[in-house]
């Protein structure tokens, strides 16, 4: 499974634009194919003289919807990494009615709206100056009503999930609810609208299988198989490995001792991602330099990219051991956790333990240099028990620390979901 | 003559003395800063190594910002080869700015361009820049190269030193000691 | 332009719906694949508003948090953002094929019972409440009808049915503008 | 793994630290229009050259042109102005020339640029604008003069394109001499914006032409609009025979640019670590994007495709490959400016 490819890290976020614009070429050309650029092509829609909007974008649904359900069935991309905007079912409703009377009124809808003012539609143009006014208006009373728009949240959530119905059913009942509508619409187009049929339409009263009815024929079958496909999501119960997970659990291998995880830090490493699943305030209080803070109730499947190296803590081990289940269950490959949480790091790195005045030279050498470290991470060595010591003086015999820098520690990748503030939705 | 200075990074502590003497002594405006400090840190821990030094104009001696200079403003002094800036005849384009890979040069609040002068009112005088005079450890020495018997000279040829940036090609004359 | 012994090509036909679909569903599909997200647009216009609301009042656009959302962090200019992109694309393409099809004029769609002012008028209202629509949606008819109807997203599909609704229910007063 | 190196400096200069950032907008719309001029110039000069006596129609090039191109001039040298820090002291420019200096060489091309541009206008103004003429009658005793002497039509065409030549390497060797900034240390840079020069002076031509043709498929009150902008050449057409061999060379002005655009980078990325590093900013780093897409795809495929069919016939000519070339142009500048100056030979922490 390597796809989406951006979640996976193949290209970064300045490439990403750049695909941008090659996607949005490729969306722009077809909306002109089909006919969106024209406003009249468009209304014809809704007093059933051409039902162009219904068949298009149905098509395109149901298109993009078999073949992301089979690229993820079958292992190739993980749908659970697509972005899914949340719901909030009230203002989408009102919402909804409020653009379609738009959409009566001017005719365009916004993507389509930049297609007939790239072809010269003058009055495309207009409804594009009128879409930003009315974008001005509504930022300068959203303070106020902000609280409505957030509304009945319902979360991420798709309809298998909320109808509790397996995904590849849903997908083949819209399949078939797809072509009842191009049927129906063909129908309404020659009885209501008055449209003489096409060519190549589902309605033709010859006996031809035309390329409309293969394709037809073909989509439904992939729907078909669909519909015994099982879930699309890699994530579910039963596809954990638990005996691996186990097997790999027994091992220390998901074991990043405080001392090394300091010395990372130190070099200024910058491959893995520190993750404090404490909750927001106990994170505020102090955190290990470098590190972010997804609170455990946060941890979901996309908070940070698939094949990045997670490195979770909490203050003792439990919290952060559970996380590692949690996120190595969904999938993520390489995810380690802090060897006894804030509590081992305190002891070991911020206030390492001096050893016995008797200990061997060799401890008394390491010691001077986890000194220096905690200096680095402002601790200070506690005495041990037993018989009293001096001040650890070997530490001049040590090349001096540089000191943190001084606004940025060397930190994680700073482009990570958690903290990227923009939104990622339309 | 050739005027250069001789910086000793092993003595350098890094305390900002030069900076607060030449603020003090050619009115660097606030914000502003003619000379300063770097810290460099190199190798992998634990094996660091670091290295504090004092910086300002290496008044090179193939000086970028000198030849593109559009009005001449930017010049090389016949004393020593200071590289000065006439004030009343810099119009602010900025250029030497770019030009400069030290950066070394800013915009003076005034509108033009400014940067060490080697303190050359101070030493037509016979003394020594600001920087130089109130160093605490001794670290930093200004004399003329081509007299092979001056403090500079013998310690160029006495110790191992390099440039910044040699690879740029400006011929600096700022040595550091090391 | 046309040097006058050449007649302008004929204007092509729209492409068949359903082959229109496939490929439109196809490029859904590669942005899936490619990015983990779905097609957009009004987000982009949102974002240009913030931009420059941003740039001619920064105080206000920072104390509300409408554009507050779409201004990111300040580590980047807010424009580098993927939908801008996208949207930039879009009119590439639309361009594109336009002129491929010879189905380039400046001229404005309408009815043949409706005049030219009235016509814009209607579409800078329409436009308005798109706008408004859109925001209140969290996306328009790309980012929630198309992307979210494929991914069987709950809010996407009542909206999309409300879209609907919505020009059908006021269909029947605007035939002057459209028959 | 290579060793850390930690570099903290306590400058902090206004303009300098953390990032250079000394040039703003003002450089990039001052090297865009320089560059648009040059074009103009070249342009003109070289159509005033093939125009034999009683061929009197490429207007659009030589008097349409050069009138824009003294008022676009004009309004790069108050950009360049706006630039300035010191700028009652902008006088200092013409008070000596450093010739190891390209802004100092700028700075008297500039000068030289007016009056060629002038002569330009002037030969065929009559032709162009009789509006104009017929209140200033001197207008026509100029014209009839200078064409009445071939030796003076020669010798403005080719000052024109001699000067036109010196100012668009000038605008990009004002740059490439900075060597302390990597991205920027390269000779290419100079052809590189006389080309994109040449291309958005062709593309500007080319989309004049287009909007001042009569359009059977325009609206009336759109038709109407052009007219009030362009009424003064109503009188008599510009001729629209020459669209097609500016849209023509404007694609070869695009072919070569990304060839140079090409050059630069291979040259870049062929040399030292810190002019990889430059070109790399472009290519993938912060800048990427932006020089993808509006450089790359906006400014130069995107319009050698559109105008390639054009020439095939299969598309009306538009003003959008004028729109594109003269918007990727400006990009060009913009990013080279700003890429260039977060190009540097400090050590540099990523």
């Amino acid at each position: 499974m390597n796809a989406p490819f951006f979640k996976y890290g193949l290209f970064g976020d300045e490439m990403s634009l750049v695909v941008a614009f090659g996607i949005g070429i490729a969306f722009g050309f077809f909306l002109e194919r089909a006919g969106f650029g024209n406003a009249r092509k468009l209304a014809a829609q809704f007093y059933f003289r051409d039902l162009r909007v219904l068949k298009v974008m149905f098509t395109a649904i149901i298109t993009a919807m078999v073949g992301s359900f089979l690229l993820a069935r079958f292992g190739f991309l993980d749908l659970s990494l697509v972005y899914l905007t949340p719901t909030f079912l009230g203002p989408q409703i009102v919402g909804g009615l409020i653009l379609g009377v738009g959409f009566i009124i001017g005719g365009y809808c916004p993507g389509t709206s930049c297609v007939s003012a790239a072809t010269g539609r003058i009055d495309g143009m207009v409804y594009l100056a009128g879409m930003i006014g009315g974008l001005l208006g509504f930022a300068e009373v959203y303070p106020r009503i902000e609280h409505l728009v957030k509304l009945t949240p319902l979360g991420q959530v798709t309809l298998a999930e909320q109808f509790n119905l397996p995904y590849g059913l849903l997908v083949f009942a819209v399949v078939l609810m797809a072509f009842g509508a191009f049927v129906a619409a063909e129908w309404a187009e020659g009885r209501i609208g008055g449209k003489a049929p096409d060519a190549d339409s589902l309605l033709t009263p010859a006996r031809k299988f035309g390329p409309a009815r293969k394709f037809a024929a073909v989509l439904i079958a992939l729907g078909l198989v669909a519909a015994f496909s099982g879930s699309p999501y890699r994530t579910a119960l039963a596809q954990v490995d638990t005996r691996q997970l186990a097997l790999e659990a027994g091992t220390k291998a998901d074991h990043v001792m405080p001392a090394e995880l300091a010395d990372w830090i130190i070099e200024g490493r910058n491959d893995y991602l520190l993750v404090d699943v404490r909750e927001p305030a106990e994170f505020a209080a102090y955190h290990i330099p470098g590190a972010i803070n997804v609170p455990l109730a946060e941890l979901k499947q996309d908070f940070a990219r698939r094949n990045e190296r997670i490195v979770f803590y909490s203050d003792g081990g439990i919290h952060a051991a559970q996380a590692w289940f949690l996120i190595r269950a969904l999938g993520f490959p390489s995810v380690y956790m802090l060897f006894g949480g804030l509590e081992e790091w305190h002891d070991t790195v911020l206030n390492p333990a001096a050893p016995p005045a008797d200990a061997p030279a060799k401890d008394q050498v390491d010691f001077a240099r986890r000194v220096a470290v905690a200096g680095y991470f402002g601790g200070s060595p506690r005495r041990a028990e037993g018989p009293a010591l001096a001040a650890p003086a070997p530490a001049a015999a040590l090349p001096k620390l540089a000191p943190p820098p001084p606004a940025a520690p060397p930190v994680t990748k700073p482009a990570t979901p958690a903290k990227k503030k923009k939104k990622e939705g339309c | 003559m050739r005027y250069i200075m001789v910086i000793d990074t092993k003595r350098c502590v890094g305390c900002m003395d030069c900076v607060v003497a030449c603020k003090t002594e050619n009115n660097v405006p606030e914000g502003y800063n003619r000379d300063w400090i770097t810290e460099t840190v190199r190798g992998e821990f634990p094996t660091l190594q670091m290295e504090i030094r004092t910086e300002r104009c290496n008044h090179c001696d193939h000086p970028p910002c000198v030849h593109c200079c559009p009005t001449g403003a930017s010049h090389v002094h016949d004393r020593g080869g200071v590289v000065l800036v006439t004030k009343d005849e810099c119009i602010g384009c900025k250029a030497c700015l770019a030009a400069c890979p030290y950066d070394a040069r800013f915009i003076h609040p005034d509108g033009y361009a400014d940067k060490c002068t080697f303190c050359l009112h101070r030493v037509e005088k016979g003394q020594l820049p600001a920087c130089v005079s109130v160093c605490p450890t001794h670290c930093m020495h200004f004399g003329d190269a081509d007299d092979p018997l001056s403090d500079v000279s013998r310690l160029l040829a006495s110790r191992p030193h390099h440039t910044l940036l040699p690879e740029a090609g400006t011929r600096p004359r700022i040595y550091y000691l090391t | 332009m046309s040097s006058p012994t050449d007649t302008p090509p004929r204007e092509q036909p729209h492409m068949n719906p359903y082959w229109a679909g496939f490929g439109l569903g196809l490029v859904l599909l590669a942005s899936f694949v490619i990015m983990g997200r779905g097609l957009g647009a009004s987000g982009a216009f949102t974002t240009a508003v913030a931009t420059t609301v941003h740039a001619v009042a920064p105080a206000h656009a920072e104390g509300n948090s409408f554009y507050a959302e779409y201004l990111g962090d300040g580590t980047a200019s807010p424009l580098k953002d993927w939908l801008v992109f996208e949207v930039l694309g879009v009119f590439v393409g639309g361009f594109l094929s336009g002129a491929l099809a010879n189905r380039l004029k400046f001229t404005i769609e309408k009815g043949p019972r409706i005049t030219n002012p009235r016509r814009l008028v209607l579409a800078a209202i329409g436009g308005a409440l798109m706008g408004v629509g859109a925001k209140l949606a969290l996306g328009c008819t790309s980012g929630q009808a198309l992307t979210g109807g494929a991914l069987l997203n709950v809010g996407s599909w009542a909206f999309m049915m409300c879209v609907f609704g919505g020009a059908y229910g006021l269909a029947w007063f605007l035939r002057r503008a459209w028959l | 793994m290579c060793p850390m190196i930690e570099f903290t400096n306590f400058r902090h200069n206004p303009g300098i630290d953390p990032a250079m950032h000394i040039w703003g907008w003002e450089i990039p719309v001052y090297l865009f229009l320089g560059g648009l001029v040059a074009g103009l110039m070249i342009l003109a000069g070289f159509r005033l050259l093939i125009m034999r006596p009683n061929e009197r129609q490429a207007m659009v090039c030589c008097t349409v042109g050069p009138l824009l191109g003294l008022a676009l001039l004009s309004v790069g040298m108050l950009t360049l102005f706006l630039d300035l820090e010191h700028k009652l002291y902008v006088w200092r420019l013409y008070l000596t020339f450093e010739p190891t200096s390209p802004m100092s060489w700028g700075s008297w091309i500039l000068l030289l640029v007016y009056p060629a541009l002038l002569a330009n206008a002037l030969a065929h103004l009559p032709e162009a604008l009789p509006v104009v003429a017929r209140r200033l009658p001197v207008l026509v005793t100029i014209s009839d003069y200078m064409l009445a002497r071939p030796r003076i039509v020669i010798s403005t065409g080719l000052a024109n394109i001699g000067i036109g030549v010196a100012l668009g390497i000038y605008t990009g060797i004002l740059l490439g001499a900075l060597g302390a900034r990597p991205l920027w240390s390269s000779a290419v840079l100079g052809p590189l914006f006389l080309f994109s020069g040449l291309s958005t002076a062709a593309a500007l031509l080319h989309g004049i032409l287009v909007l001042t043709t009569p359009d059977a498929e325009r609206p009336e009150f759109a038709d109407f609009l052009l007219s009030m902008l362009s009424r003064w050449s109503q009188a008599r057409p510009l001729d629209t025979r020459i669209a097609p061999t500016l849209a023509q060379a404007d694609n070869s002005f695009l072919t070569i640019e990304l060839a140079l655009l090409g050059l630069l980078l291979i040259g870049h990325l062929s040399s030292t670590a810190v002019h990889q590093q430059a070109a790399w900013l472009l290519l993938t780093g912060p800048y990427a994007a932006v020089f993808w897409v509006g450089v790359i795809g906006l400014g130069i495929l995107i319009p050698l495709s559109l105008q390639h069919l054009e020439l095939q016939h299969r598309i009306r000519h538009t003003i959008a490959p004028a729109i594109l070339v003269l918007t990727g142009g400006l990009v060009l500048r913009f990013v080279l400016v700003a890429a260039g100056q977060a190009s540097h030979w400090a050590p540099m922490l990523d």
